[in-house]
């Protein structure tokens, strides 16, 4: 790790003002401690966000919605009633990120930010790896964990938040804080794709730090499935969430999102299509798990996420309509 | 050794503005190299008048219910302090990255792992590690010790932190609550099966 | 003592190195079965398997000071530049 | 005069009792060798080659010498050499605080020619490779024939032929590699190290630093897994010596990162076979051919024992080792064993199935006598420890065919036999020392890598005074002592028990001579034991041991235990089995459940044996299920080396274990034989067998990931 200065902040006013370029905002450090220590990120200054109390807390209910301070624990949103109850896609990822400890530092805000997993970004060749003469080294090398959306671009990592995933299904906005004052986004607006190693996969403006989460009122079904190696600490290999409103037994608007897929959390738009104005079955959730999978190209050694994708929708979908068919 | 507290309208800041093009370009993408601020309005907002502290820096951490003085630099994890500097020893480095919980300590309440905690950021915070925990026959260590729940050791202490704090949260945990409060613990010698059952051991002699 | 022995091994004629050893071993050659099997310094040679890991005093490695690989076939033999007999 | 039996009827001996030093592991307080910071301790970091496979051209170390802190910098690998591996060593650096350290190491300048590497075995064995080593990437080993395989083959009623693989594994130890070595004056050293063998490691640091072993002290009072990786002082070892003298005798510490740990600490190599196998309907093999590779890195030793356990005629193996810019491999618990298994066993269930026949009647088809090429006929032995086994499991009950599960979540079983030897090294000693105050003292340069042999050497003693095994100071972890036995090979126990009892039966004989004339009445020794911490005449009991000891007088006795035949025996069966569940939409596999059926002689610590099984069973799952060393063809680079996608199991992972300890009257009359390696042998292979079993189709790559489980049923065309 590089020395820095550090910043301890103890209001968002403060913390703004001290994150001027080259900075770097530490919350629960759980990514950005180690991202420093492999010298992957190298912050000229680190300013401290955990001791900010205006930044801490869970607000609101199921009928008119709730909001999450970015700097609320995710032991404290696995707290929460109201996300227990009417939250559960978003429970029951949290539930499954990493390990007590980590649940403990993590923070809402430093889970939606943190960096890809991606082993090649993780030695230190990038978001977009390439040889000096020009392979892709995702794409010709060991790829068993990348994309199988978008591969025809340079981004094959996949997104590493999988609270994103739930959070996008539930229509979830983002409120931002910057120089230029707060301003709120779809949290699916938070990303974006880089092309080159100098791009961020992030849509935030120079300085601007997330505030809050606010999750809209809690109206239909909503669940998550993850398919994953480990029980113990792991990430997910592929994870679906899925929101779903309903007129009488079928369902008028879908909203299904996939972790593990692409390097944005993936909408499935075809899935979504696929399951709207149908009763949740077995089968009309597997047809849409099938609807999913149309366009993905995976790469040499990932193939094995596309039937894992349709399983998951399948899943994530039976779930919401309390069928664990899988489970019989 | 250094002043603590540096001021931040130094020229060292605009030096670091001019170089930053070169760190976007070498140092792979991260967050702060996101410049897309032009240079003045970097200024403007670097007269800003925030503490920052760099170089070494003079610490004192509360550690087992003592006051712990030592020197550090900001950059220095909380285990590393504790392992190199105080010579608090029973959280020991194996991972080095929040995966492992071989460093587990309890920071205000909470088991977390101090390796990747920044020793200047605990200041004013209670950190416990295992050192301060009762050793007889109501304390978890005692509760491992009879269960076998160790072999090399290595991995003990961040076990026993672990479920310490657990026990402290939930002083009933069924079989999945205990697995699942020790997720974040590795074992290589596999001692899982000790462990547990020193976990559900502890809960019931606890409650005695 | 040790591992259990497995069927006798037919020498495969014509094999570089396999059988032929010029002398004792070099003096600075370790391995793990050495300390282990102090029944005797060939302990484990005479498997059909070989899953022994030399290393060399002199470098602490798997490669000697003349850089070429640390193996029992090769470091008992006198034309190797660094080799010193027991 | 030596002993050459135990006891039959023992107060400690073959019971549980908690491990000596658990309380102060549990609690904190045990100071591992990188716990020790000795007074003036500098911090040594070492920078290792990022690239697979380079030459040095030139290493500038002018500024990171001027870095603040900075007291030395060593270079290892100077121009004109060649690195071979990321990982590979090139230069120290020692400052005062570990952070200087790893700046300066990083203001190291070093120019690279970066040569063509061969990362993975498909690399090193194309067409065209990069020379990993000038002679060739492949040298194939000697051939192994027994009959005539062909006519075998040809009198078989079913013949498969198949292809197994398992992926290299690193050992993870939890404490890295490494010591702090410290220059006492102009001709001693002492070294807290963390390693598997005191003894070898203050030899090479004193043979690497031209002083006589005796003026090296080694210090090992505890340590943090070695599973083989730990023998000897290593390179970073002696270089810390080095630095230690060129800084005035200031101590110098080094321990490996995590990330150095797995590229340079060592490894089980991967293995790979192309396997021919038939047999009759009966089950009886009539013939194997098997074509075997495997990975050490830039070195060899990637072979293993195949056949494996089975007696059969008409067979005819090839091994190749398949040199790749990877660390070395060095020991790792059960060296060759579990990859011999896992092929063998595999095989073999691939052929039952086809053959239509129980698995377990296959097994029992084809032992033999000789085994182990000792006295005992282990036939009998496998066949009751299947029985166990099978009956522990629920075999009769649920087992069904290969093929014939329904649904999506399936439920399979599986078996696997293994062998080991671990027996005793005939040279080992431990000196017992009785003092005036009572207080007995226990003496030998072994170290306890975690199996517990302190407290067994504890409980012998205790067994012998008639005392607690907490009144004994059980001394090991020095490099000074009488000669110990390396941890390795599950060689420790059988080694040091016989001289450790052998030392304390006649320290007590000794001790008995000393005290009768002393005694009221003046008995004969002989009338003299001792029992729940009292001295004993003619069975009544007449003081405490501790007034007894004072009749010794001002010198204490001591007597030095060697070994003698009868104590320690060579040789273990056992089997496993695997009861998993698996998804067959997301390819995840859950265990139930895992049977071992373990036997290794007379016990002498219940509870620390049973933690040797149930660790041997996890680490063979954490084989079966989890665990790869990833190398990237493109960098060379491996691309895991961390604790979270080098996937090891954790709490949530753990089935039900089952063990069983295996020993009627007969077995406890072979007296000690170790269990360090034994138990962790055979459970991936019972995991793949079951894994197969459950889904109708055989997972050939390990370990058991949703990707293979999923990519094998796809290839099947099952999904």
């Amino acid at each position: 790790m590089k020395a820095f200065e550090y910043v301890g902040a103890t209001s968002v006013d403060q913390a703004v003002k001290a994150l001027t370029p080259g900075s770097a905002p530490l919350a629960g450090g759980t990514d950005l401690i180690n991202r420093m220590k492999d010298y992957v990120t190298s912050p000229e200054r680190v300013v401290y966000l955990n001791d900010v109390k205006e930044l801490a807390g869970i607000s609101g209910d199921a009928a008119s919605g709730v909001t999450i301070l970015a700097g609320t624990r995710l032991a404290e949103i696995l707290a929460s009633e109201v996300v227990k109850s009417a939250y559960p896609a978003l429970w029951q990822t949290t539930s499954e990120v990493a390990t007590p400890q980590i649940r403990n530092m993590a923070s809402l805000g430093g889970n939606l930010f943190q960096h890809p997993r991606c082993w090649y970004y993780r030695s230190g060749f990038g978001l977009v790896p390439k040889t000096t003469d020009g392979k892709h080294m995702l794409r010709e090398g060991d790829n068993r964990y990348a994309a199988i959306f978008m591969t025809d671009g340079d981004a094959l990592y996949v997104h590493p938040s999988s609270l994103a995933v739930p959070l996008i299904a539930l229509g979830a906005k983002a409120t931002l804080v910057g120089p230029e004052g707060e301003r709120t986004v779809e949290v699916e607006e938070l990303y974006k794709v880089p092309t080159s190693n100098s791009e961020s996969p992030f849509a935030t403006k120079p300085g601007e730090i997330l505030k809050s989460v606010t999750i809209p009122a809690s109206k239909g079904k909503n669940a998550s499935y993850e398919a994953r190696h480990k029980q113990a600490h792991d990430w997910p290999l592929v994870m679906a969430s899925v929101n779903l409103t309903f007129s009488g037994e079928t369902v008028s608007d879908a909203r299904v999102v996939v972790y593990g897929v692409a390097p944005v959390p993936w909408r499935s738009k075809a899935a979504e299509e696929a399951i709207k104005d149908k009763v949740i079955t077995v089968e009309s959730a597997r047809s849409a798990g099938e609807a999913a999978a149309a366009g993905a190209k995976p790469l040499s050694m990932n193939g094995f996420k596309v039937s894992m994708l349709k399983t998951v929708i399948t899943r994530a979908l039976c779930t919401s309509a309390g069928n664990k068919y899988w489970e019989a | 050794m250094r002043d603590n507290v540096t001021d931040p309208n130094a020229a060292s800041r605009r030096d670091f503005l001019r170089g930053s093009s070169v760190a976007a370009a070498t140092a792979v993408l991260t967050q702060t190299a996101q410049v897309g601020m032009d240079e003045a309005a970097a200024e403007a907002l670097a007269t800003q008048q925030i503490s920052a502290q760099s170089g070494t820096i003079s610490v004192t951490l509360q550690v087992n219910g003592k006051a712990l003085k030592t020197e550090i630099e900001p950059r220095s994890t909380l285990l590393d302090v504790l392992r190199h500097r105080l010579d608090v020893t029973g959280p020991k480095r194996v991972c080095d990255r929040g995966s492992c919980g071989a460093c587990t300590v309890i920071l205000d309440g909470q088991a977390v792992y101090s390796c990747t905690t920044l020793a200047i950021s605990s200041q004013g915070k209670t950190i416990r590690t295992l050192e301060s925990f009762d050793t007889g026959e109501g304390g978890v260590p005692h509760a491992f010790h009879q269960n076998d729940g160790l072999m090399c050791g290595y991995c003990t202490p961040g076990f026993v932190t672990a479920c310490q704090a657990l026990l402290e949260k939930n002083p009933n945990p069924t079989l999945e609550e205990v697995k699942k409060g020790l997720d974040g613990n590795i074992c290589r010698c596999g001692t899982y099966v000790g462990v547990i059952q020193a976990a559900l051991d502890a809960a019931k002699a606890i409650k005695v | 003592m040790s591992e259990p022995s497995q069927e006798p091994v037919a020498p495969e004629s014509g094999e570089a190195g396999a059988e032929a050893t010029a002398g004792p071993v070099c003096r600075h050659l370790r391995s793990k079965g050495m300390y282990v099997y102090t029944d005797g310094m060939d302990y484990g040679f005479e498997h059909n398997y070989d899953s022994t890991l030399y290393w060399c005093l002199k470098t602490m490695k798997a490669f000697g000071p003349d850089d070429d690989m640390v193996e029992k076939e090769s470091c008992c033999r006198p034309d190797r530049p660094c080799y010193q007999p027991l | 005069m030596a002993a050459n039996s135990w006891p039959e009827s023992t107060r400690l001996l073959n019971k549980d009792y908690p491990r000596l030093d658990g309380l102060a592991k549990a609690s904190g307080r045990a100071k591992y060798p990188s716990d020790e910071r000795p007074e003036g301790t500098l911090f040594g970091v070492i920078l290792y080659s990022p690239h697979a496979h380079a030459r040095i051209k030139s290493i500038d170390t002018a500024a990171a010498e001027k870095m603040p802190g900075v007291k030395a910098v060593e270079v290892i690998a100077g121009p004109g050499k060649l690195v071979r591996y990321h990982g590979d060593d090139i230069a120290v650096v020692a400052a005062e605080t570990e952070e200087q350290a790893r700046d300066a190491v990083r203001a190291i300048q070093v120019e690279y020619e970066v040569l063509p590497h061969a990362a993975t075995e498909a690399q090193a064995m194309a067409e065209n490779a990069a020379k990993v080593i000038p002679s060739g990437n492949v040298r194939k080993g000697r051939a192994q024939v027994d009959g005539k395989p062909e006519e075998g083959l040809a009198k078989a009623d079913a013949v498969i032929e198949a292809t197994y693989s398992v992926p290299v594994v690193t050992h993870v130890c939890l404490e890295p590699h490494g010591l702090t070595a410290r220059w006492d004056d102009k001709d001693h050293i002492t070294a807290w190290a963390s390693t598997q063998a005191v003894t070898a490691t203050a030899s090479e640091l004193a043979e690497s630093n031209e002083l006589p072993i005796s003026n090296v002290t080694v210090l090992t009072e505890v340590m943090g897994g070695g599973f083989g990786s730990k023998f000897g002082a290593d390179l970073w070892g002696t270089t810390a010596a080095r630095i230690s003298k060129k800084v005035g005798g200031r101590p110098v510490k080094i321990f490996l990162d995590r990330i150095q740990e797995h590229l340079a600490g060592g490894n089980r190599p991967s293995a790979m076979a192309k396997v021919k196998i038939g047999a009759t309907k009966d089950g009886k093999i009539t013939g194997m051919i098997a074509e075997t590779f495997g990975t050490g890195g830039v070195a060899r030793g990637s072979g293993f024992p195949l056949p494996y356990v089975y007696k059969f005629t008409n067979f005819s193996r090839e091994h190749a080792d398949v040199f790749v810019n990877g660390g070395n491999s060095r020991a790792m618990r059960a060296p060759g064993h579990p990859q011999g298994c896992l092929i063998m066993e595999s095989a073999l269930d691939d052929l039952a199935a086809k053959l239509g026949v129980d698995p377990l009647v296959v097994r029992k088809a084809n032992l033999g006598k000789d085994l182990l090429g000792d006295q005992t006929d282990r036939t009998q032995m496998y066949l009751e420890q299947i029985d166990i086994g099978a009956e522990l499991i629920g075999w009769s009950k649920n087992f069904q065919p290969r093929g014939s599960q329904k649904g999506i979540v399936r439920r399979g079983l599986g078996v696997a036999l293994h062998q080991w030897g671990g027996g005793g090294a005939p040279d080992k000693q431990v000196s017992c020392t009785v003092f005036p105050d009572g207080t007995i003292e226990l003496k030998s340069a072994t170290q306890d890598i975690g199996t517990g042999i302190r407290t067994v050497m504890a409980m012998i003693a205790a067994e012998v005074f008639g005392l607690q095994p907490t009144d004994i100071k059980s001394n090991i972890g020095n490099s000074t002592f009488p000669p110990g036995q390396s941890s390795g090979g599950s060689t420790t126990t059988p080694s040091m028990s016989p001289p450790c009892y052998n030392a304390c039966l006649e320290a007590r004989d000794e001790f008995f001579k000393k005290i009768a004339p002393a005694l009221p009445g003046a008995p004969k020794p002989e009338d003299l034991s001792l029992a729940d911490g009292k001295l004993m005449v003619k069975g009544e009991a007449a003081m405490s041991f501790k007034d007894a000891a004072r009749k010794i007088g001002m010198n204490p006795i001591s007597v030095t235990g060697k070994f003698s035949q009868g104590l320690s025996s060579n040789g273990v069966a056992g089997v496993q089995f695997a009861d998993v569940t698996v998804d067959i939409e997301t390819g995840v596999v859950k265990l139930n459940k895992i049977v071992a059926v373990q036997d290794s002689g007379l016990i002498l610590d219940k509870l620390t044996w049973n933690s040797q099984v149930y660790g041997g069973v996890i680490g063979g799952l954490n084989y079966g299920l989890f665990e790869e060393r990833v190398m990237d063809p493109v960098s060379g680079r491996m691309l895991n080396p961390d604790m979270e996608l080098y996937q090891l199991a954790g709490a949530s992972d753990i089935p039900e274990i089952v063990i069983h300890a295996y020993e009627p009257a007969a077995i406890k009359k072979r007296g000690v034989i170790g269990i360090g390696e034994p138990p962790t042998i055979g459970t991936a292979a019972a995991i793949g067998n079951a894994v197969s079993n459950a889904i109708g189709v055989r997972v050939t790559n390990w370990p058991m990931t949703p990707i293979n489980v999923l990519n094998a049923l796809a290839q099947a065309g099952k999904v």
